[in-house]
């Protein structure tokens, strides 16, 4: 795992950035041009400090997997966010040519190898890329995989099922569980043994005879310490590692889901249209992860404020420009939803 | 006395109103009730409605232990898909159980989900499967396409001793429609007969009853009388009425949300060319989707799924069809 | 829990017996009569402490689930060895009247509400039972539910979705895993990371904050007092307890595989057949569990030599009767297989 | 150069020699080589051949990863039920990935299974379900009857840059037949006629079409002479050799081990009656398994089976059959 030197450290702050001003464009979308994001949008709000510092530790060759809540990795991994954007608005341009839409984001060029919509799926799709890593380290550099998922998947058959087989196989993944303490309107301890009884998700690591580790998902360098020794650990041939990183989610779950006609919004936070906690939903809120970080390393004197403003101002402009460029992009002609050498290939 | 209702509030009506009529009943799953200030737990408490973890294996397979143990477990699956992780429980184990017991025991239960939500939900979320479900002797499939039978059927599949995959058409959830108040029950394997036609029998369900019903409404302007049935399940399915239709119409189009070799039309399909086929003067037509995974965007969207204009394109088709020679 | 008198105890090592002659018999049709068992059986044979152990805790109302290796439990509890033998031949007296065979025995009357072939799936199915047995316990006295189930089982998703279920909802069952160390001809250690660690299967417990103990499985006074224990704790409203069972399948998996034609037959245990290890195989026989049982019973001066001999002829008795009276019952008329009624209650 | 061969060798032979050719290929499963004493492990190593836990959902799911990643997986799964644990990886992922990347990714793996095993392996295990893969574009189904076929398919199977399910029929694994050594591929969407005629179509699949040839057989005595075509695979469905015999025998009746409405046979019949529907002068008639679970017993299960009786019955009612008056 490499020192965070100070340029890493902005590259890190810039990218939750990138992140957070391009999923708070996805939210206005909704208000500010109704009708042009259809279906389920879910977001990274609160998860950026999670997501960079998992990424930071990544080298060529490495991949990743995640789930359906997966604009922020293609994000800070490079993908272009007109790319991006042209997607979940439908249009020709995205980075999928709208076949895909929100949920479903793929960029292998840059080891984005996809995500799904189905809960804990893409879990044992991480584990096979663990498997095809392992051998592409006989002849190569040792390379990892990072596979992201959800509080609520951990749940899921296949979880246990991957966990414990790349645990047997010594395969190279760092298993990341985005803990965001709710699925959808539901919270972790009415759902799950461990947070009912008070014990960190990570404890779950002991089936798999693996490390399970808990870390604060809000800040950037603890992840990237955490994970990083993860994926050292991985890439030594000594197996995967289970990382819980506690998080935020500082939207709704996704959008409102209704038929074709009804317009779309994020309503408010579970944490207060389900159980009336607004209190929870703002100490939330005071904690933000982004600020936090930004405070922190102008604090430290790594980036100074008007840096700081400058860096922002770009990241505005790109996702401004990110939004126009989708709005812009035409529809896919009908016809091509007959492609068929994309049925089939 | 009847009232206007949201199909989804009539789905909701009838598991409220059937669990204030037998203790049996438990409503469980994702999102069922995470708050105490809920309708359902208010009436019926904890130990009948429950939030579940996202474990449709155990959910599903919960299920089976409760019918077995005398209860009459509804599980909210929210999507069909969602049912893919668990399809052992649900057609492999439910339906199989009373007669590998040689019929020691009995397995009620309902499997509430929705499909169909070609919205934007893209290619994991959308799918029409009903037809994966059909060769399972022993599961009840149940495609209510209208706010009264939403309710009925509901009904009637709580009430049912064997497991029933209730199947929600996701874009009809807000349409509004009168629904009977208090006790409303609708028979499983009765089709009914949306509109009455001569000249061709359109069989459609859940959300393409209504582009069906469009259909026949722009082709009685051409002067074509088209009769639309609905079947409402798919097992029991009621071919006696389909038939019927076709003895009267002599002709077939088969409308599906599903891909074509899926199941449902092709069922249907192939028990009119058994058992109807002396009444036919046209080929069957199916108007089904697409064979792709339906697509996000919008005109793509669209262009997969069956409509208004390719079900009269291929009422006009069979119409114009010479009488087979013999 | 109930002390173990002496009556019980030599119940306990009748049924053990009864067990044991049954499968002998099973395994002996297939020389005997071969043609006569179609399919697929899987026997008890090495389990039977397990098995007796567990089932003298029931009492009134206690149900219970198994696996396709299932002819133990209902021998134990009661059912007419006559009717299980019948289903294992396919004729009309059967059981299940010829519907179900060997892997699919259920005696709702007697608690035993089936099994699944599937590995696994019988898991969430005993989870269920155990909602309702909480449902009913809170009117009638405490119930509990036994769920019984292999080592290769605990690597199914439905195992972990159901343990976490049932821990968070406190619900009143033990999950039984006989650990065999077998799937088919796979050892644990090739295909569970805890067995490869050289760590027991119930640390598995600690994902689900459940107590997981490990007895021996031979032993059927300390399966009792494990499973005793734990369903003490089920039955007063504390919930779920993993207990791993280690006993040693004393014949191979199962009937070898073929079809129609070929006659069936039982080969040698897989740790000869697949791994080339008669020793660890003959280790296992001379720790068979049903002997070890009776010497020390009758050392214990709880039974007398004689007694055992004599119990011993019984059951011998009992099944060879059972033998009899299957292959004397007719088949079921062809079309029997189209009670609808039977598809649809 | 053809020797004989039993089928299940031939499904063997086929894996063990792409896996010489093409390096890409793994092969991994339950009971896959648990000893280092097996061919493949010898021929090809640890890192390619490997035995895993009962965990259909990660053996399934690390093939799509694999796949993603450039490999070409094989998985042994045994029977078809056990795929119904994972049945989200098998429908809803591996053949939907491609489209919703639009185009960039590809997920060629093989889903070996076996099914169709009524020999006394009960209601769980028998399951005829092919027809429950047919409903998702992008998933290829291939059904061989034959040693030469099974091996022939294979090699294609894991050529196709697609999600294959290649399911093995039970009751033939040790039928015998020529072989051709080494490379044989049997392309996929190719239908063969496995016996010329001219008074009736009959379309069976893996173990029906020995139970229609010798229907065939029996028929010819009484001067009926049946076509006996297998379609081979069920997706791409070969439906131009159906229509084409069709358009010949003017007479359908398929074959189906599976249920009724189970996915199969409906859908050939649907294609015919659709696009067939010209040549024919009879009704289509479906011979399949009852609608029921398979029972154990050896009367009961026989009698829920096609059979040549079965068959050559409907045969005959189908030529008994007027031809279709206008
Ligand atoms: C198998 C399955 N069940 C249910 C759903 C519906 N669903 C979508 S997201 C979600 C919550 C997931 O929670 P978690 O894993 O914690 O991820 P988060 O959304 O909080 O990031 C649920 C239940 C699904 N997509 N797949
Ligand atoms: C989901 C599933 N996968 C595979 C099989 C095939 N199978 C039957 S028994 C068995 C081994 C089970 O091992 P274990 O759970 O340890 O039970 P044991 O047979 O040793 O008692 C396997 C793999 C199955 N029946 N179901
Ligand atoms: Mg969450
Ligand atoms: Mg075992």
């Amino acid at each position: 795992m490499q020192e965070l030197d100070n340029d890493r450290l902005v590259w890190m702050f810039t990218q939750m950035l990138r992140i957070r001003e391009f999923e708070e464009r996805v939210k206005r979308t909704f208000e500010e041009h109704p009708g042009v994001i259809r279906g389920h949008t879910h977001l990274a709000d609160g998860a950026e400090a999670s997501i960079v510092g998992s990424l930071a530790t990544l080298q060529p060759g490495d991949q990743l997997m995640a789930t359906y809540r997966c604009h922020g990795y293609p994000v800070a991994l490079g993908t272009e966010t007109k790319a991006i954007m042209a997607e979940i608005y439908g249009r020709k341009d995205g980075l999928c040519g709208g076949y895909g839409g929100s949920m479903h984001l793929v960029d292998p060029s840059r080891g984005f190898m996809g995500t799904s919509g189905i809960v804990g799926q893409g879990i044992p799709q991480a584990t096979g890329l663990g498997w095809a890593a392992q051998l592409r380290s006989r002849s190569h550099s040792p390379q990892v995989v990072l596979a992201f998922f959800g509080d609520g998947a951990s749940k899921q058959g296949a979880f246990h099922e991957s966990l414990n087989l790349a645990s047997l196989w010594k395969l190279p993944v760092v298993y990341v569980m985005e803990n965001n303490n709710y699925n959808v309107s539901t919270r972790s301890e009415q759902e799950d043994a461990n947070a009912a009884a008070g014990e960190p998700l990570s404890v779950k690591a002991a089936a798999y005879s693996m490390p399970g580790v808990t870390v604060d998902g809000g800040d950037p360098v603890a992840v990237y310490e955490v994970v990083g020794a993860a994926a050292d650990r991985a890439r030594a041939g000594e197996g995967p590692t289970l990382v819980e990183s506690k998080v935020y989610r500082l939207s709704a779950h996704g959008n409102i889901i209704a038929p074709p006609g009804v317009p779309l919004h994020y309503p408010e936070h579970e944490a207060i249209t389900t159980f009336g906690n607004r209190e929870e939903y703002e100490a939330a809120l005071r904690g933000d992860p982004v600020p936090r970080f930004r405070a922190r390393l102008v604090e430290q004197g790594v980036l100074e404020a008007d840096r700081a403003d400058r860096i922002t101002e770009e990241v505005r402009a790109e996702m401004d420009a990110a939004v126009q460029y989708a709005l812009d992009s035409p529809f896919p002609e009908a016809e091509t939803a007959a492609r068929y050498d994309y049925v089939y290939a | 006395m009847a009232r206007e209702l949201p199909y989804i509030a009539a789905v909701q009506e009838a598991i409220f109103e059937e669990m204030g009529r037998d203790e049996s009943v438990l409503f469980y799953g994702q999102d069922v009730a995470p708050s105490d200030d809920d309708n359902f737990v208010k009436a019926y408490g904890r130990d009948r409605v429950r939030v579940s973890p996202i474990s449709e294996t155990a959910e599903i397979g919960m299920a089976v232990g409760l019918a077995l143990a005398g209860y009459r477990p509804v599980v909210e699956l929210l999507m069909a898909e969602f049912m893919l992780v668990a399809m052992n429980q649900v057609v492999n184990e439910a339906p199989r159980l009373r007669y590998m017991s040689g019929g020691q025991v009995k397995v009620p239960l309902v499997l509430k989900a929705g499909y169909g939500f070609t919205a934007g939900w893209a290619g994991q979320h959308t799918g029409s499967i009903y037809g994966m479900f059909m060769g399972f002797p022993g599961l009840k499939i149940a495609l209510p396409s209208t706010p009264a039978d939403a309710k009925g059927l509901m009904t009637t599949a709580i009430r049912d001793d064997n497991p029933v995959c209730y199947l929600i058409n996701y874009l009809l959830v807000l349409e509004h429609g009168d629904v009977p108040e208090g006790e409303h029950a609708v028979p499983f394997g009765e089709a009914t007969v949306r509109r009455s036609g001569s000249d061709v029998t359109i069989v459609a369900t859940g959300w393409t009853v209504g582009r069906a019903l469009a259909a026949a409404q722009t082709l009685a302007g051409e002067g074509i009388q088209a009769e639309v049935v609905d079947p409402r399940t798919l097992n029991p399915l009621d071919t006696a009425t389909i038939l019927s239709s076709v003895e009267k119409t002599g002709r077939l189009v088969l409308v599906d949300q599903g891909t074509r070799h899926g199941g449902a039309s092709a069922a249907i399909a192939a028990e009119v060319a058994e058992h109807g086929f002396g009444s036919l003067k046209a080929p069957i037509a199916q108007v089904t989707a697409l064979d792709v995974t339906v697509p996000y965007s919008e005109p793509m969207e669209a262009f997969v799924l069956p409509n208004e204009e390719k079900i009269a394109g291929s009422v006009r088709q069979v119409l114009g069809e010479a009488p087979v020679a013999a």
